[in-house]
């Protein structure tokens, strides 16, 4: 049976530190939009921290949670891509084919979480910030619409050690930069298909609910929920 | 079908539109000089290297992930292109007992202090007026000749001016080397500044403890805690440390689920996390702990003689602290006689319980006391030592090259704070200041403006820098000498918390350094060489290398991580390791007694600066998420970083609460002016619910002139209307404890990233 | 009439005002700080297909078209491969990592201090070496940035894919030269034959 | 070829000519399928006496139409078969979006059919020279007789005139 | 032939010559007026095409688009276009099945507009393509890669309905013009008469091949009513099958079919003000003409009502926040004066105006139609644009503001309409000769209503320069 990545982000844990974004930016070669395109709402996360305010002074509380791409297993940018740029591969990922996109963004339209980025310029880095870009990882283009991968390139990177060893991949070799980094460990990634695996346990917790359930997207990120 | 038969005539329209861009490609000529690499990498391959962060104070292990690459460099006078490992992304050392493989946002992002546009690549010599920023490139050679020529004269036993050493708060054997360094110039000064220092609870520590040290939370084994404006999950102590452990807290025990509550006057990105938010009157946090310590004692839940010696700093306590019952505490606090009850009866129940303080509850003009209040409390619930409570992370003893022991004329040796060396400077008195070598510090950025530091330093008749960027301190220089970035060289630290064991960071170059630049220590060291005499006697060192494994190498013979049977194999292990920490008792830094003060501190009103009629709101400056004290402006991954609560990016801005903005008639977004009696500042406005009504706040981080062109003339900076109020104890800062007025100017720019309603179940739409 | 003038000094002001606002370069471009037009990098140019660096570039990856380089030296593997040198010898990286690498002017020195010094083309590169330069070697097989693959050697060596399989019979060639047309349909058919990986995201992401 | 025709200035002395010609046309020796009607406007065959149209393209639209669907349904999915590319959990070919495609191949199908056959049964376009006077464009109507007899052309000018035509001309091809 | 009709061809011959020259007028002349608009126009037309290439040059930022609005103007152009280009076909085929009479005047008009708003309409995806120079990627055609393009995106519906649409309309236009080209063809002179002679295809007039226009017309009138309906569906469902607040919605088919008819009658209704003012065409298009298209107005501004409530009170009463949180920034919110100008222009204006019969006139007409066309724009961009900007997670919400590129754009889409139509109707005379001049057969129910006791009634009275005017 083919792996199923999934991601658990434990709210409870998450003190929205931005460890990730940081880390996603690192990994994937997101250029910066610089104030006046992020200004204009450019800026480009794959993986956001929202947060919410509740309750009037002084019983105030914060909320917040992480959202990068859902990984939908019904993701409705998928069909509306008319060149098959967006599409989903065995493992389960809603991938996004570079090379193949024309730009008609309309999967960032379909997608109910705004997951989705476009590239409105050609990105660059000032000199020599280009050279902490990842090999592994390209760059887009202007006029591509881009997205979280799960870190596709470490996942394949792995396989591809484990392979060379001779061995099956372990449970938590993998992980995207951004569960990596996060420092209180409220994300967990894995094969969602290994019940065996910590995600697969963490998913199936009460405390888990899916975000915008009710669009029927079945997103394979579980949020696990804060408990106060 | 092949593509290249396809749609030929439109390309070809394309290319019509569009020939001026296209050249030719592939002509051999153009191309830059390939030179032949000096280390051997398998291109491709990831390999990853130990280093020690040095983006803050917590000393986290880092492990680079290094790939080949190409980098234009400069070799013999000729630029051309070679193969080096390059840093391809910054992530925890997972063997390192502080971070444990993670790291913060600010940390990652220390990748971009290495590749940074902005970095120095030549020492520099100043051509234009000071300040001017109006440099020349230099040789080494002559750098350091010129160096030495204006430093030698210093270094004479009848020298009849001092040289000062201005430096962030240093550990490990970067301090010991500018301290040997200093120890060869009369009357020299090491000066350490940085504007979040901790000196208060160090000192409350010390008294309370014994030790003058922050400490470490095991906060994996709390079931309560309470934090008194502690930011201690964002920018604190040993953030990542301390977040590790919160997630534990929270969900890492089956069945268990500690609870957090926070007191501060404004939600931080900590507070943010927490289970209840306690917005007590700035200053009075002391107060409150004194509150609950009271309830403890007079509801039998603990009692007094069980906070031992920490008790004895706070007047009253062993009667019970009278003058604390929660009705009094409350009517100054501003937190309910219930609350108070309800928290105290909680810490008591749900041990191992712990209170923690730091950040701006210390910067008030009674931070000493409240320090000593909580530290008191702590006491009290038996939380010192203990598991799921507070501990001190062993300080490894003497290791490493003492400074020689101190000559008469050493004894005049200064070690202070910008403060003094700013009076020096002014009065020429013990003796003037004949040079100053500035090492990464900032004051002219951060200190407040009363302190006249910038007007101060133009004083001194030669400045050197160390520093890799140029800003508002090290653009004073006259001569710039650029370090290498941390990747590049030798790093050691000796992380004062985060871990329970002893922990050395150390770690070799994990990069080849990419422009013309040198070590710092090595220059120190090659300085020293040229100098001569009892400089050179302190320093006998070729290397840094060879200093630190000097330094190091003794540890060996101590239970730790890295078990060898030479020298030089545990030398090598500890590289490989990134350091090495203790797996057992080591002898540590004797324990500074408690010393002189005899007297229990009495509660003192805090004091604020500027009158509150005229300037009605306190003015809270708080550490960013992105840019801590501002060191990390430059960085353009932070700055696109969107901050948690406001999601601001690339700026600054002024954080009221929403019913005191509608009262001034301010609006998101709006420009406004906050004026304090030493100065204005204009920044957007953010509506944020929470704020205390009567508080308004700003992050610390932007507002630079000049420190490259990712944060040169973004923001403002709050230091910028800061007053000079201290704890008159410690001498330390009290950067809370301003007061300001806020008006309207009228329509600003803000960059936010989230432009939604701040409610996610928010109907009101209305714009 | 009036309402006529007015529409064409209308239009001729929208067209004036397009051409104005066209000419203004620098400001769109301009990313990351503000002063920084994206000219600065080496990464991007104000280009029609930015993917490329040139038009040019781009027509030539359009039409798969990918000129043959010009080597510095006249490197000959045919005589190589019949001493007895495997590729690996020399492209070590190919087994080990993705990319297969080209040795070091040092690496072919180890050998040529010795060896047929006297051949110009030895001559060559001697003097590279003794100038502390590395020999501007061209890329015979590449991929056009814009096509994002993601190629990696060595699980195809694991895989026991033959060098030749993709570049020839270099024990043939003198100067290697680009054997097959390495586009998607080359890689496709024989991964679909082999019956391994035909997802999108191995190859490209 | 050649031919002789005359100008009638309306359909009634066009109907007399046709039907006229029709009469002398055994005597004159050609066929009544020679007789050329040309108009500026459409005309009433069976008025005119003509023999009356038929054509089968509307069942050739509706051919093309079932071609075009057949066709649009194909491609939709077979080309998806050829390369299955799985979309958010749903059938490789579903029948509901394809429908869409097919639909609209359909009505394609159709349209280029209809365009194709009026082309070919109204024979057009063929820039040879036929017979035909631009005063038709004014608005005459020319009735005459194709590649008959020229040695009939004297009755036929005159069995025009006698039907009011307002001019005879003759016409021929070298 | 009946009585009627050949006592009005015998009687006035003259009249026939008239005709001809009057509408051929407008296409053998040109005054230099018509040059200088033309050269207005152009100037619009080609700072439109600045601005694109600029934009093609550095990227869609220079668009005000960004995250979340990923479609703004030009998909609201596009909407708005080919909803205009239903003007033609689908009123011109419908009328011709009905055998309505007094469409003969107005049908190539209409059909006219049909194509030119088709092919601005459809211009509008590529524009706005991030790589639009891979446009063709859309287009299934065979490659090494074996890889097509994706039957399952409404994109690619939009591109089979629009190709096929637009091939229908083209033949629907062109077909019978071949006519009127082949008059041409005799009365110009030079290189138009070469011009005419080819694009006449040899066309004579036998009675077999006005039998087969006419059989083609017929089959192509009955193909594309459905065609035209199931474009605008089409588009209606880029929107409605992806799951955005206020789109996902399956009123949206009929709703965008209704506004565009609507839009369209109101375009064709200004185009035929304009040219009946412009090419002096008052004695053929006449104010029965916008009499009766004035009543087709009127019963789809009625309809545009209906669905606009059908739309907005079942949105009102399912009350899912994200439905409700774009319903109420439309009527609200930050687009309350564009949504209340929207009501006004399409409903509260032009009904009174086209209900009361003593308005229904010209002028009354042509406001009306001014209104809605105005009011058809902004209802597209009321569509496009807050359901994005508020879509389900308050956090991303955003905001839309167009930049010179986009507009500029959109500016030169309206000045390219009125180029092409001026051109167009330089070459082909813009009232069908052949059609206008009646000779067309009446089919047996038709020629009851041309009996003498119809006359009065006859909606084609009047529509006919008379003899002695």
């Amino acid at each position: 049976m083919s792996r199923r990545w999934g991601m658990v982000i434990d709210l409870d844990r998450c003190t929205g530190c931005e460890a990730c974004v940081v880390a996603c930016s690192a990994e994937n070669n997101i250029a910066t939009a610089g104030e006046s395109q992020a200004a204009k709402g450019r800026a480009i996360h794959w993986i956001r921290v929202e947060r919410s305010w509740e309750g009037e002074f002084p019983n105030v509380r914060v909320r917040f949670r992480p959202v990068p791409c859902q990984q939908c297993d019904a993701a409705p940018c998928e069909p509306v891509c008319p060149t098959y740029a967006s599409y989903h591969n065995a493992e389960g990922l809603n991938a996004q084919v570079y090379n193949r996109c024309i730009g008609t963004r309309y999967c960032a339209n379909a997608c109910p979480y705004t997951g989705r980025f476009f590239n409105w310029f050609q990105p660059s880095w000032d000199k020599p910030l280009q050279l902490q870009l990842n090999p592994d990882v390209s760059i887009r283009e202007a006029g591509v619409m881009e997205k979280c991968t799960f870190c596709y390139q470490r996942a394949l990177v792995a396989e591809s050690q484990a392979e060379a060893e001779k061995r099956p991949l372990r449970d938590g070799e993998v992980s995207p930069a951004c569960v990596q980094s996060c420092p209180s460990g409220a994300m967990v990634f894995g094969d969602l298909n290994d019940p065996a695996s910590a995600v697969s346990r963490l998913a199936g917790l009460d405390r888990g609910v899916k975000l915008l359930e009710e669009v029927g997207t079945f997103p394979k990120i579980t949020y696990l929920a804060r408990e106060s | 079908m092949r593509r290249r038969t396809f749609l030929m005539f439109s390309a070809a329209t394309a290319a019509g539109a569009m020939w001026d861009v296209a050249v030719e490609h592939g002509a051999p000529g153009k191309e830059l000089v390939r030179f032949i690499p000096e280390t051997k990498l398998i291109p491709g391959v990831t390999v990853w290297r130990p280093s020690v962060c040095a983006q803050c104070a917590a000393g986290c292990g880092l492990s680079v992930r290094v790939v080949e690459g190409d980098a234009e460099v400069v070799r013999k006078g000729q630029s051309g292109l070679i193969k080096v490992g390059l840093a391809k992304k910054l992530e925890g050392n997972p063997g390192h007992p502080v971070n444990r493989g993670k790291l913060c946002a600010r940390g990652q992002a220390g990748l971009q202090v290495t590749y940074n546009p902005d970095r120095l690549s030549h020492p520099l010599r100043r051509t234009g007026p000071r300040g001017s920023g109006q440099y020349a490139e230099v040789g080494w050679e002559e750098a350091l000749g010129e160096l030495h020529a204006r430093l030698g004269p210093l270094a004479s036993p009848s020298a009849t001016s001092s040289l000062a050493f201005l430096t962030p708060p240093l550990r490990g054997q970067r301090r010991a080397l500018i301290e040997n360094f200093l120890s060869g110039f009369d009357g020299s000064a090491l000066v350490s500044f940085e504007f979040f220092d901790d000196r208060v609870l160090r000192e409350a520590n010390r008294l309370s403890f014994g030790r003058a040290q922050l400490p470490t939370f095991d906060l994996a084994q709390s079931n309560v805690v309470l934090s008194f404006g502690a930011d201690f999950l964002g920018t604190w102590n040993s953030p990542v440390a301390q977040s590790l452990s919160y997630g534990t807290m929270r969900q890492g025990r089956s069945g268990v689920r500690g609870k957090f509550v926070q007191v501060e006057p404004r939600i931080s990105q900590t507070g943010a996390s927490s289970d209840e938010w306690i917005p007590a009157r700035p200053g009075t946090e002391g107060e409150l702990a004194l509150g609950i310590a009271h309830v403890l004692m007079s509801e039998h839940l603990r009692p007094a003689a069980a906070a031992g010696s920490a008790g004895r700093w706070i007047a009253g306590w062993s009667d019970g602290l009278p003058e604390y019952r929660p009705e009094a505490v409350a009517w100054k606090t501003s937190v309910a006689p219930e609350t108070i009850r309800g928290l105290a009866r909680q810490l008591a129940t749900h041990s191992p319980a712990v209170a923690i303080v730091g950040g701006a509850p210390l910067a008030q003009t009674n931070g000493l006391f409240t320090a000593l209040a909580v530290n008191a409390l702590n006491a009290l619930l038996g939380s010192v030592g203990k598991p799921g409570g507070l501990q001190f992370t062993p300080q490894l003893g003497s290791i490493g090259p003492a400074a020689p022991a101190k000559s008469k004329s050493n004894a005049a040796n200064l070690s202070g704070n910008i403060q003094t060396l700013a009076q020096q400077i002014r009065t020429g008195k013990p003796k003037p200041v004949g040079a100053l070598l500035i090492y990464q510090a900032n004051p002219v950025f951060a200190a407040p403006p009363d302190w006249q530091v910038k007007e101060a330093l133009v004083k001194v008749p030669f400045i050197a820098s160390f520093g890799s960027f140029t800003d508002e301190t090290s653009s004073l220089a006259d001569l710039i000498l650029p370090d290498h970035s941390y990747l590049e060289s030798w790093v050691d630290d000796l992380p004062e918390s985060g871990a329970a064991e002893a922990v050395l960071s150390l770690a070799p170059p994990a990069l080849e350094p990419l422009h013309h630049t040198r070590a710092t220590p090595d220059v120190l060291l090659d300085l020293a060489h040229r100098l001569g005499g009892p400089v050179a006697k302190a320093l006998p060192w070729k290397t840094y290398e060879a200093m630190l494994q000097d330094a190091y190498t003794p540890l060996r013979h101590l239970p730790g991580s890295v078990s060898a049977a030479s020298d030089d194999e545990f030398w090598s292990k500890v590289k490989d390791q990134g350091g090495w920490w203790s797996a057992g008792p080591v002898p540590e830094t004797k324990p500074t007694a408690a010393r002189g003060r005899s007297q229990p501190v009495k509660n003192q009103e805090p004091e604020f600066d500027g009158p509150a009629q005229d300037f009605p709101f306190h003015f809270l400056p708080f550490p960013s998420q992105q840019f801590g004290d501002g060191r990390h402006a430059n960085l353009p991954w932070l700055q696109e970083m969107p901050d948690l609560l406001s999601t601001a990016m690339w700026g600054s801005w002024v954080e009221i609460h929403p019913g005191t903005a509608q009262r001034l008639g301010i609006a998101e977004g709006d420009l406004v002016e906050v004026s304090s009696p030493h100065g204005v500042l204009r920044a957007p406005a953010v509506l944020s619910p929470g704020i205390a009504p009567d508080v308004v706040a700003m992050p610390v981080g932007q507002g630079h002139e000049r420190y490259g062109r990712y944060a040169s003339g973004r923001g403002a900076n709050p230091m910028a209307i800061l007053g000079t109020k201290t704890e008159p104890e410690t001498g330390a800062l009290a950067w809370a404890a301003t007061r300001v007025s806020v008006r309207r100017i009228g329509k600003g720019e803000l960059c936010l990233f989230s432009v939604g309603p701040l409610e996610w179940g928010a109907k009101q739409l209305k714009r | 009439m009036i309402f006529l003038a007015a529409l064409l000094v209308a239009g001729l002001g929208v067209l004036g005002m397009a051409l104005v606002k066209a000419d203004t370069r620098g400001a769109p471009g301009s990313v990351a700080g503000e002063s920084t037009p994206a000219a600065a990098s080496g990464l991007s140019s104000g280009v029609f297909t930015p993917a490329h660096r040139t038009l040019l570039e781009a027509m030539e990856d359009y039409f798969d078209y990918f000129p043959t380089p010009v080597q510095p030296i006249a490197f000959n593997h045919k005589i190589h491969i019949a001493k007895g040198m495997k590729c690996l010898s020399c492209h070590a990286g190919a087994a080990l990592g993705p990319q297969a690498g080209i040795p070091s002017v040092t690496f072919c020195m180890a050998c040529h201090q010795v060896i047929a010094t006297n051949n110009p083309e030895i001559q060559k590169l001697a003097s590279y070496a003794a100038e502390g330069r590395e020999v501007p070697w061209q890329p015979v097989n590449w991929f056009y940035p814009a096509a994002h693959v993601r190629f990696w050697h060595a699980p195809h060596i694991r895989a026991g894919v033959d060098c030749t399989t993709c570049h020839g019979n270099v024990s043939q060639q003198t100067v290697a030269v680009r054997q097959s047309d390495l586009n998607m349909h080359f890689c496709l058919s024989c991964h679909r034959e082999k019956e391994v990986s035909v997802d999108c995201a191995t190859c490209h992401d | 070829m050649n031919a002789i025709y005359g100008l009638f200035p309306d359909t009634d002395s066009a109907r007399r000519a046709v039907k006229a010609l029709g009469e002398v046309s055994r005597r004159l020796r050609f066929q009544p399928r020679q007789i050329v009607v040309v108009s500026q406007e459409p005309l009433d065959d069976r008025e005119m006496g003509l023999p009356r149209q038929h054509t089968w393209m509307p069942w050739i639209a509706a051919c093309g139409g079932i071609v075009g669907g057949t066709a649009g349904y194909a491609l939709a999915a077979f080309t998806q078969r050829t390369y299955p590319l799985p979309t958010g959990g749903m059938p490789v070919v579903a029948l509901w979006p394809a429908s869409v495609v097919t639909y609209e191949f359909t009505m394609l199908g159709a349209i280029l059919t209809t365009i194709v056959a009026f082309l070919a049964t109204a024979r057009l376009p063929r820039y040879g020279q036929r017979v035909y006077d631009a005063a038709v464009s004014d608005g005459m109507i020319l009735v005459g007789v194709a590649d008959s007899d020229v040695n009939a052309w004297r009755d036929l000018e005159e069995t025009l005139y006698e039907q009011g035509a307002e001019r005879v001309r003759q016409f021929s091809t070298a | 032939m009946t009585t009627r009709e050949r006592q009005r061809l015998e009687a006035a011959p003259q009249d026939r010559d008239r005709l001809t020259r009057d509408l051929l007028r407008p296409v053998l002349h040109t005054s230099p007026r018509i040059y200088l608009t033309m050269m207005a126009l152009g100037a619009f037309v080609l700072a439109g095409l600045v601005a694109f290439v600029y934009q093609a040059y550095w990227g869609m930022g220079v668009s005000g688009l960004n995250r979340p609005v990923f479609w703004g103007f030009y998909i609201t152009n596009f909407v708005f276009w080919i909803g205009i280009s239903h003007a033609g076909t689908l009123i011109s085929a419908i009328l011709r099945l009905a055998n309505a009479r007094w469409r003969r005047p107005v049908t190539r008009c209409a059909e006219a507009i049909t194509v030119f708003a088709l092919v601005i309409g459809a211009s509008f995806p590529i524009i706005h393509l991030g790589r639009p120079w891979l446009f063709f990627w859309l287009i299934p055609y065979p490659s090494e890669r074996g890889i097509w393009p994706n039957f399952r995106s409404p994109l690619l519906w939009d591109f089979c309905a629009i190709t096929t649409y637009l091939t229908g309309s083209l033949a629907f236009l062109l077909l019978p013009i071949i006519p009127d080209w082949a008059t041409l063809r005799d009365r110009a002179i030079g290189w138009r008469k070469k011009l005419y002679r080819v694009l006449a295809l040899g066309w004579r007039g036998t009675p077999r091949e006005w039998h087969r226009l006419e059989m083609a017309m017929r089959i192509m009138a009955v193909v594309i009513i459905p065609v035209a309906v199931s474009v605008h569906t089409i588009v209606s469902w880029d929107f409605a099958m992806v799951p955005v607040p206020m789109w996902h919605s399956t009123v949206f088919g009929p709703y965008f079919v209704a506004g565009a008819i609507f839009s369209g009658i109101a375009a064709l209704i200004i185009a035929m003000a304009l040219l009946r003012k412009i090419l002096h065409l008052e004695e053929y298009l006449k104010p029965i003409h916008f009499d009766h298209l004035g009543k087709l107005l009127l019963v789809m501004s009625l309809l545009w009502v209906y669905f606009i409530v059908a739309e907005r009170l079942t949105v009102w009463y399912g009350n899912a926040t994200p439905e409700v949180a774009v319903l109420l920034a439309t009527q609200r919110g930050k687009f309350l004066p564009l949504f209340w100008t929207m009501v006004c222009c399409n409903f509260l204006i032009p009904f009174p105006i086209l209900a009361i019969k003593r308005l229904r006139t010209i002028t009354g007409t042509v406001i009306a139609s001014s209104t809605i066309v105005v009011g058809m724009w902004l209802e597209r961009f009321l569509i496009v644009v807050p359901s994005l900007e508020f879509k389900y997670l308050p956090f991303s919400w955003g905001n839309y503001r167009p930049s010179w590129v986009e507009i500029t754009i959109t500016l030169a889409t309206f000045a390219a309409m009125p180029l092409l139509y001026l051109l167009f109707v330089k070459f082909v005379p813009i009232i069908s000769m052949w059609e206008l001049k009646g000779g067309e057969h009446p089919e047996p129910a038709a020629a009851a209503e041309l009996a003498p006791g119809h006359e009065a009634s006859d909606p084609w009275e009047g529509t006919l320069p008379s003899a002695g005017s």
